[in-house]
């Protein structure tokens, strides 16, 4: 263990030392500048990331901080980051003060700092388990709204079932297997059935985390009743973290021809239902969360392909994606500080009397929808080319059909935004953090649709 | 001692679809829910515990103490929330949780 | 300017920055409207340079034919190019789309009164995106100019529209979308396939230009290609966004949908669905000519029943779009020369008359035909462009839209008379509606007594400009038909 | 013997498991789990984990189980009038997916490649130390903060407002 | 000869566009000034260019447009043909121009009639002159246009905006013919040029060739009014009068017979063709006399007049005599203008009365209208010695040497018509002027109106002289035609042709004794009668056999119902509802599939672990 090591490790360091010092000093400070502070971890954890070199081979026992961490430490900082910024004065209004906030989405974060740097079977789960274990808490801090204690419970029970299958079949892979390291040890040299029924189990546990039909049912519910910037977390770090797991097991040759015919049903129904049931929702959380539902349906279209073409996609979605939820969730908290808006009705008029916050909630959309110039086109092109280089052709048209039904309901918020008026009064003016997290992650979308190229490499450069 | 692996991987099946079946059928019930969770949990660890004797290797056992202390994390937020919504709501049953749906 | 000054990019690239500087003068709505015509009249006048060297054989390094030409890496990740290519076709369209612009600014000049820097900043946008269609010899770029100027085309119609204007913004939104979702499909497919037989992983037009297809695939990819560009034509039966979108459209936007947006369809199918799948095309002209044939006389002989002007005019897009879709389903030389043709006097006879239906609906607020009758005595300059425009629309020679019809008529009949013959109902029917029209609103008894006052200034000049053209067209279109040539030659020989 | 034993605890842990579903108190389920987890955790010895074995017993049979009844006694769940009970239509989907998942593994535990036990070694309690703290660092680090932050969202949520 | 031609058609389209760009910021005299200026200026144009004419000439003034091998210039053909029509053109129009500006005196909207009637001659005469049969086709239909907005002069009264709307509907399904036959020929012949084509007629097999000439009969029909697609022209008389006599009897209607005349030598090969021409003149010539007998509008009259005698010139043609059809078509242009135009007075004398039932006494006190129009009376009916005698009679004997019993029978139909021809011509001469209850209202310009029928008067009592029988001495038409494909002279004995012109000659005056009779003697109780409501057969031959019921049944109505039909059922109710019930399916499954949402964990639960099981499951079978 050297210098090296312990620099290619410090975000783990910084965040998880992090979390605690804010929980330590969080009574001695003021809310806002705890917040701060955050942003600032966080921020210094993804720029330390960004910017280490990544190394193959491991750090510390069981930790590597291979070029996949590199890729996706930062982005996951990011991530929190702006999340914490449109927490700011959301969580002033609700009435959710305190420390935990923040310390809990730094633990959440150094956990999914972790999970890409493991290199064995317990470290991965128990970072996924810890994500999880960050949102159960994130998702019920709102002590006013019932919603939030609801939203929290289902999602812990559910996910306890979740966690008990993962670990059936990490259980199940270890038993067939003999090993638990990621390197070279999943190759099949113990008995093929048993770890294939594990594999099963791992991606039936991590369908829920996807939230991939059928295991899809607490998304809406969750998103629903979790804080607004809470559900932004969960819906764009969660999601990647989940997938990054599937990408960091599937690197290592599954047994990829027993788990087509799975793979290929899960991202199917989750196409088809996600955009279907979206259609008509008149509440913008539980359509977003239908929306992220199909979405995940295209990641796992491209990751079914078992190619790298496929693999580079989801990594790239995943980048575009988070971007796109943050942009959108952000926007609705945003739009929420004087009172939730729930309802799409909610948002008439917004895009004139609130033009930053309703254009960004706008561009969220349609990049979501797939409309270039946004990412959102760039990431949706690379998923299906990459299904269709696969050769998923069928699965891939009727995910684009389904994609171009889906745009009815992103373009609905649009049309409420821009096309109809409301008498009511304007929402408060944004507070300059959230104006600041709401450029960036537009810019990001704008940018990355127009000069995708530079992120293609980063990707790239991810899958050594 | 020759106990085939797969007879304590029958045994962990059946243990955990124990587990899996309480949980479905309790619904009536958060406390049974998690009772049942936690019996999938020990089919788990059951099942780590024959690996890792299957393979002799410490890896599977030290699976399973992690995920004993993951459960006990896990059932000491589980049973805050509950006690949480109990009080706001008064109810232990799911299925009175239902104010979202759609 | 040296050679290689990219005025290309410029001509694409000019109004969107052009839009952005109507943004910035937001606080004035007299000089956003100065700033958009401005913007809009350096575009036209800047075609002059595409123009001047339009006899040029090739820009070096080149695909033939096209006579400017600029190149760029964009995403080498999958062999993504910055292509941009003006032929003669593109350079009649851009012409078409720099000039229509000019006349939408000007027709919005009074009619928009809100948030007015947002509309001109939209139509400016909007241009660009329509540019970038008819310049880019990329796959993806083209697919990425094409999706993107439906965006602009929304808020047109969903914020300054009428009547059920979101109910139709989101129609002619998602019916588009759709269609060009498959296309990229098919674009990915073909792209793969190209890059799996050469190794040249490449999404430039002419670099696939020969990729062998079996015709059991090809059938469907050109049928994906066919699918976008005939819900755009439109084509029957996947016309009915089109009434929807053209009667709740703002005047502009109708302007901008019947002149151009309709236009990029054909576009397509001319610069890319034929040459990609000259097999597959041909297997595939049947159901081409039916849908052409057929659309031309329903189309006709819907809009005789309508009851809103600017429905009818919307269906009688129909129906001479229909002309458009014949001519280059017998792809032969005067045929698709006829059909080019009659894209760009669809674009100006249907663009004025839907200005001039959105003149008397600012006087009246109304579109019905009903509300009207009698009025030429009280307005005669304007009854007289509508009597212009209307007879333009009939195809009555001398005027720009005979010129087209008569190509294509006389250029499929060589190829196909069964299609033709179909086509020439549609010659009848045709007048039978603008007879219908002309008559209901200019002549017989006022239905209501309208407080109606002639042309402004700014409308006759639109009008005049409109109308100057059409005549010139319909007189003298040999320097059109000439720029056309050389590029039809080629796409007609490819084979 | 010792296979003699692990079948018979088998069945005792079975045996246990299946009342403690079907008790009709709470309380009753937590005890009879109590008795299955004492067998679980002999099997676990026997299959050389003695110290797996212990923290089953201490840990599970002792604390979890504990709060559990604690939790119950709290929110005077305790009696059986007062729990609402699964109605027979709950059991369907239980039994189906019971008898689909013992079915299916038993299948995949059974087919082919049928695993012989190559003699099972008891792992030593230092062995074991050894790998948790050298080769599993991390996740004993992890496991605390998961542990700690368990602390702070009970603290959360208990908080009085 | 170039400048002649290009200044022959510039004069009036300058003229045209003048008026109707600025037209109304010009003084009315300017306009009217103007308007006859370019007209004459145009046919002075048209009488240097006869006067320098030597030989058959195209001369090309420019290019229209080509694509590819479809070249299309504007190039102007001067033939006998060509030039006869031409000069007749800008002599009639000319002197009906100067007409209009007196007709009308009193109207507002001067701009508007004169351009359109200036535009109307630079139209007439493109179509005349033209060489490609493009260009034919731009003055074909403009012509058509100026008619449709002149018959729509009025357009306050819907009436009068309706019949020029059906004028150009009808023609416009005949000119449709027109343009599959262009599109055809270039086919075949890869060439538009009139002159090339009619060389060409050999190349093709005589079925092609018939299909082509039928569409060019077609063609015809529409604008000269033929059957079955005659029914516009009646209606067409709700224009003013003027616009009557100059477009709707002497110049636009005749285009037809110029037509087929002109593609002679192409057409001309095919006896089928030429039958069916026949035949449809000679049954819209017996149609529009029949019709005549019964009408009571004045204007009516003399429009199912013309009818008919373009049903002589189609005759004629279909007989292969184009030299005799050309002939009548001159000398008719002269009759029936004069005859118009005489009407035009009458009815303004009488305040815009039409009905002839009403009339009567003008003979005292509208004398010169009186004589002028008994002239051509007696032209129309081809009474002796009048030039409709010699022009008509020349059809006739074409016919009868043509030979063969359809061509006899027709001989036959066409000596029946001539008969009610003179009986109805006379019949409304009586009505008209005889009798002596008449009312008196002169105008100024009544006089000046007058003057103009002087000239057409003497023109059509000795337009004879154009093309005098043989027996007299060769005629000028036919030596001048005798160049043309079918414009050589009939053979035939001079006897014979003594012989065929005496049964004219007795057809003629048997009808006018006839009228005189019925009319002249009888005619207080015909105004009784007139009174009275009409009889089957009249009210038959009133309403033009009743051909604008049946349209108005079997195209019209289906057409308007079916449009909306089509509209309402099939575009909004199959396609648009089939869509929107698409989306409102998908939207209605898609909150199906949102109510598994229910809020209860227990399903959530029960859904994820089904799928576990069934992941399960297969994982087990594929083990098996």
């Amino acid at each position: 263990m050297t210098l090296a090591d312990l620099y290619s490790m410090m975000p783990i360091v910084i965040t998880g030392g992090g979390a605690l010092i804010v929980l330590l000093c969080g009574p001695l400070l003021q809310a806002r500048s705890v917040s701060w502070i955050s942003v600032v971890i966080s921020g210094s954890a993804g720029v330390w990331a960004a910017f280490t070199p990544p190394a193959l081979t491991p750090s510390f026992p069981g930790v590597a901080f291979t070029p996949l961490a590199q890729f996706l430490i930062p982005l996951f900082c990011l991530s929190a980051a702006l999340t914490l910024l449109f927490s700011h004065g959301y969580n002033e209004r609700r009435g959710i003060l305190g420390e935990e906030y923040p310390a809990t989405i730094l633990f959440g974060l150094f956990a999914m700092c972790l999970l890409p740097c493991a290199t064995n079977l317990l470290v991965l789960f128990l970072a996924l388990e810890s994500i999880a274990f960050a949102f159960y808490i994130l998702v019920t801090m709102d002590l006013n709204r019932v919603e939030s204690g609801e939203a929290g419970l289902k999602y812990l029970l559910m996910g306890a079932v979740a966690a008990a299958f993962t670990a059936f079949g990490f259980a199940l892979i270890f038993a067939g297997s003999g090993t638990m390291a990621l390197a070279g040890a999943l190759a099949a040299t113990g008995n093929r059935v048993i770890i294939s029924a594990g594999w099963g189990m791992v991606i039936v546990g991590i369908a829920f985390k996807l939230s991939l039909v059928p295991a899809h049912l607490w998304t809406p519910d969750v998103y629903q009743g979790a804080p607004a910037p809470v559900a932004a977390f969960l819906s764009t770090s969660s999601k990647v973290s989940a997938a990054a797991l599937l990408l960091i097991l599937l690197a290592f040759s599954p047994p990829l021809a027993e788990l087509r015919a799975p793979l290929y049903a899960l991202s199917l129904l989750s196409m088809v239902l996600g955009n279907l049931a979206a259609l008509l929702q008149s509440n913008i959380k539980r359509m977003l969360a239908y929306s992220s539902i199909a979405h995940m349906g295209y990641l796992t279209l491209a990751l079914l392909t078992g190619t790298r073409e496929g693999y580079a996609a989801v990594l790239l979605y995943g980048a575009i994606y988070t971007a796109m939820n943050l942009a959108a969730f952000g926007a609705i908290a945003s739009l929420s500080l004087d009172a939730e808006r729930d309802q799409i009705a909610d948002y008439s008029g917004l895009g004139f009397t609130a033009p930053l916050r309703g254009g960004v909630l706008a561009l969220a959309m349609l990049a979501l929808a797939g409309i270039p110039p946004t990412a959102g086109f760039i990431g949706k092109f690379f998923i299906f080319y990459s299904a269709i280089r696969g050769g998923e052709m069928t699965l891939a048209i009727i995910g684009i059909v389904s994609a171009a039904a889906s745009a009815y309901f992103y373009l609905k918020v649009v049309v409420h935004l821009y096309m109809h008026r409301s008498n009511a009064a304007p929402p408060a003016p944004t507070p300059a953090a959230e104006s600041l997290a709401l450029c960036c992650a537009s810019l990001f979308i704008l940018g990355l649709g127009v000069f995708p190229a530079p992120l293609m490499r980063i990707v790239d450069a991810a899958m050594r | 001692m020759s106990v085939p692996l797969s007879h304590v991987l029958i045994l962990a099946s059946v243990l955990f679809a124990m587990g899996l079946g309480c949980v479905v059928a309790w619904r009536a019930n958060v406390i049974m829910m998690l009772i049942g969770i936690e019996i999938m949990l020990n089919a788990v660890m059951l099942t780590f515990v024959g690996g890792s004797a299957h393979w002799g290797i410490a890896d599977g056992q030290l699976f399973a103490l992690m995920i004993m202390a993951l459960t006990s994390a896990e059932v000491s937020l589980a049973l805050a929330m509950v006690v949480y919504l109990h009080r706001r709501k008064g109810s232990v049953n799911t299925d009175d949780f239902d104010s979202m749906k759609g | 300017m040296t050679p290689d000054f990219p005025i290309l990019t410029l001509l694409v690239f000019l109004p969107l920055l052009g839009s952005l500087l109507v943004f910035a003068c937001w606080r004035s709505d007299t000089l956003v409207r100065w700033v958009a015509l401005a913007v809009s009249l350096v575009e036209l006048a800047l075609c002059a340079w595409p123009l001047a060297v339009s006899d040029r054989v090739a820009f070096p390094g080149a695909p033939a034919g096209f006579f400017l030409f600029e190149d760029a890496t964009w995403i080498e990740r999958f062999g993504i190019r910055y292509t941009l290519g003006m032929d003669g076709i593109s350079l009649v369209m851009v012409l078409l789309t720099a000039f229509i612009t000019v006349i939408a600014v000007l027709v919005s000049w009074e009619g928009i009164k809100e948030r007015v820097p947002l509309f001109f900043a939209l139509l400016l946008a909007m241009q660009s995106g329509i540019q970038g269609v008819f310049l880019s010899l990329d796959l993806f770029l083209f697919y990425l100019f094409w999706e993107a100027m439906l965006i602009p085309m929304l808020f047109l119609i969903g914020i300054w529209g009428h009547g059920r204007r979101v109910y139709s913004a989101v129609k002619f939104f998602l019916y588009t979308f759709l269609g060009s979702l498959l296309m990229l499909v098919a674009i990915i497919t073909l792209y793969l396939m190209h890059g799996s037989q050469t190794g040249n992983y490449t999404f430039s037009l002419h670099g696939m230009l020969n990729t062998s297809v079996p015709l059991g695939i090809g059938v469907w990819l050109y049928a994906a290609f066919l699918l976008s560009f005939a819900i755009k034509f439109p084509l029957f039966p996947l016309h009915t966004w089109l009434p929807d979108a053209h009667t709740d459209a703002p005047t502009a936007g109708s302007v901008i949908l019947a002149s151009l947006l309709l236009k990029t369809g054909a576009y397509g199918l001319i610069r890319f669905a034929y040459p990609l799948f000259p097999e597959a095309a041909h297997a595939m002209t049947p159901v081409l000519y039916v849908a052409a044939v057929f659309g031309i006389s329903y189309g006709a002989w819907v809009a005789f029943a309508q009851e809103d002007m600017k429905r009818l005019v919307a269906y009688s897009s129909v129906s001479h779009m229909g002309f458009v879709a014949l001519g280059i389903a017998a792809w032969s030389p005067v045929a698709l020369s006829g059909a080019l043709m009659q894209m760009v006097n669809h674009g100006i006879t249907t663009g004025a008359l839907f200005a001039m239906v959105g003149m008397l609906d600012e006087r009246t607020q109304s579109r019905e035909i009903i509300t009207y009758g009698g009025i030429w005595g009280k307005v005669p300059v304007l009854s007289f462009f509508f009597l212009m425009f209307c007879m333009a629309s009939a195809g009555l020679p001398g005027l720009n839209n005979f010129i087209g019809e008569f190509l294509v008529l006389v250029g499929t009949f060589r190829v196909s008379p069964a299609a033709a013959l179909g086509a020439f109902l549609g010659i009848v029917l045709t007048l039978v509606y603008t007879v219908r029209l002309v008559q209901e609103v200019l002549f017989g008894k006022e239905n209501k007594p309208l407080e109606l006052k002639d042309l402004s200034l700014r409308e006759a000049g639109v009008l005049a400009v409109l109308g100057l053209s059409a005549v010139y067209l319909g007189v003298h279109p040999g320097p059109v038909l000439e720029l056309l040539k050389a590029p039809i030659e080629l796409l007609t020989t490819v084979k | 013997m010792e296979t003699t034993l692990f079948y018979i605890l088998s069945a005792v842990t079975v045996f246990g498991t299946l009342c403690a579903i079907t008790a009709r108190q709470a309380v009753r389920a937590i005890v009879y789990l109590v008795t299955s987890f004492f067998a679980l955790a002999l099997i676990f010895y026997i299959l050389g984990a003695p110290l797996v074995a212990a923290f089953e017993v201490i840990i599970y049979a002792g604390a979890i189980m504990v709060l559990f009844l604690f939790v119950i006694m709290m929110l005077e769940l305790g009696s059986p009038e007062k729990l609402p009970k699964p109605r027979l239509a709950d059991w369907w989907p239980a039994v189906i997916l019971f008898l689909a998942v013992v079915g299916s593994v038993t299948v995949i535990a059974a087919s082919r490649q049928p695993a012989i036990a190559p003699g099972f070694t008891a792992i030593s309690v230092r062995e074991f130390s050894q790998a948790l703290f050298t080769r599993y660092g991390i996740a004993v680090e992890a496991i605390s903060m998961q542990l700690l932050f368990a602390l702070v969202g009970a603290l959360y949520l208990g908080r009085r407002r | 000869m170039q400048t002649y031609l290009t200044l022959m058609l510039l004069f009036p389209l300058a003229g045209g566009l003048t008026c109707a760009l600025a037209g109304r910021k010009l003084p009315r005299q300017a306009v009217e000034i103007l308007a006859c200026a370019a007209v004459w200026g145009s046919f002075v144009c048209a009488a240097l260019a006869a006067a320098s004419y030597a030989a058959p000439q195209t001369v090309t003034l420019g290019g229209w447009f080509s694509s590819f091998d479809l070249l299309i210039p504007i190039s102007l053909y001067l033939d006998p043909l060509s030039l006869s029509l031409a000069v007749m053109i800008g002599f009639v129009c000319g002197l009906i121009h100067v007409y209009a500006v007196f007709y009308m005196r009193k109207e507002g909207d001067y701009a508007r009639f004169f351009a359109l009637l200036n535009i109307f001659v630079f139209a007439m005469l493109t179509l005349v002159l033209a060489e490609s049969l493009p260009l034919l086709y731009l003055g074909w239909e403009g012509v058509g246009f100026c008619s449709y907005l002149l018959i729509g002069f009025w357009y306050t009264d819907k009436n009068n905006a309706d019949a020029g709307r059906k004028a150009f509907i009808t023609t416009r399904i005949g000119d449709t013919a027109l343009v599959i036959a262009l599109a055809w020929m270039f086919q075949l012949f890869g060439t538009l040029s009139i002159t090339q084509l009619n060389g060409m007629g050999f190349l093709m097999p005589g079925s092609i060739v018939t299909a082509i000439g039928i569409l060019f009969l077609i063609a015809a029909m529409g604008k000269s009014a033929q059957v079955p697609l005659m029914v516009w022209l009646p209606d067409a008389m709700a224009g003013p009068t003027p616009v009557s006599a100059m477009i709707h009897a002497a110049t636009m209607v005749t285009a037809g017979v110029y037509l087929l005349s002109r593609m002679y030598p192409l057409i001309g090969s095919s006896a089928t063709a030429m039958a069916t021409i026949a035949v449809t003149g000679g049954v819209t010539a017996f149609y529009g006399a029949t019709c005549a007998l019964a009408q009571r509008d004045l204007k009516r009259v003399l429009a199912f007049s013309t009818i008919s005698q373009i049903g002589y010139m189609m005759l004629g043609v279909g007989a292969g005599a184009v030299t005799a059809a050309t002939f009548h078509l001159l000398v008719h242009a002269f009759f029936k203008a004069l005859l118009f135009l005489g009407a035009g007075c009458v009815i303004t004398a009488m305040h815009h009365e039409q009905d002839i039932f009403k009339m009567g006494g003008l003979r005292k006190t509208l004398p010169l209208t009186f004589w002028c129009y008994l002239a051509g009376a007696a032209c129309l009916a081809g009474l002796p010695l009048t030039g409709g005698f010699f022009s008509k009679d020349s059809i006739l004997v074409a016919l009868w040497h043509k030979g063969g019993t359809l061509y006899q029978s027709l001989y036959a139909l066409a000596l029946l018509t001539a008969l009610i021809t003179a009986y109805y011509s006379f019949r409304m001469v009586y009505l008209v002027f005889g009798g002596s209850d008449g009312h008196k209202h002169v105008h100024v310009e009544l006089k000046f109106m007058q003057l103009v029928l002087i000239p057409l008067a003497i023109l059509g009592l000795f337009g004879g002289v154009l093309n005098l029988p043989s027996y007299i001495g060769e005629g000028f038409l036919t030596r001048f035609f005798a160049g043309l494909a079918g414009g050589a002279a009939v053979e035939g004995t001079h006897t014979e042709e003594l012989a065929l012109q005496a049964v004219a000659a007795t057809i003629a005056l048997a009808g006018l004794l006839a009228a005189y009779v019925r009319y002249g003697k009888g005619r207080s109780q015909r105004l009784l009668e007139a009174k009275a409501y009409p009889t089957a057969m009249a009210a038959f031959l009133l309403n033009g056999w009743y051909f604008d019921r049946l349209y108005q049944a079997v195209l019209i109505r289906p057409y308007q119902a079916l449009s909306g039909v089509l509209w309402q059922k099939v575009d909004e109710g199959v396609i648009d509802d089939s869509l929107d019930r698409l989306a409102g399916g998908l939207g209605f499954s898609g909150s199906w599939l949102g109510r598994w949402s229910t809020g209860r964990v227990s399903i959530y639960i029960v859904s994820f672990a089904a799928g576990g099981a069934l992941m399960l499951g297969y994982l087990a079978w594929l083990a098996l």
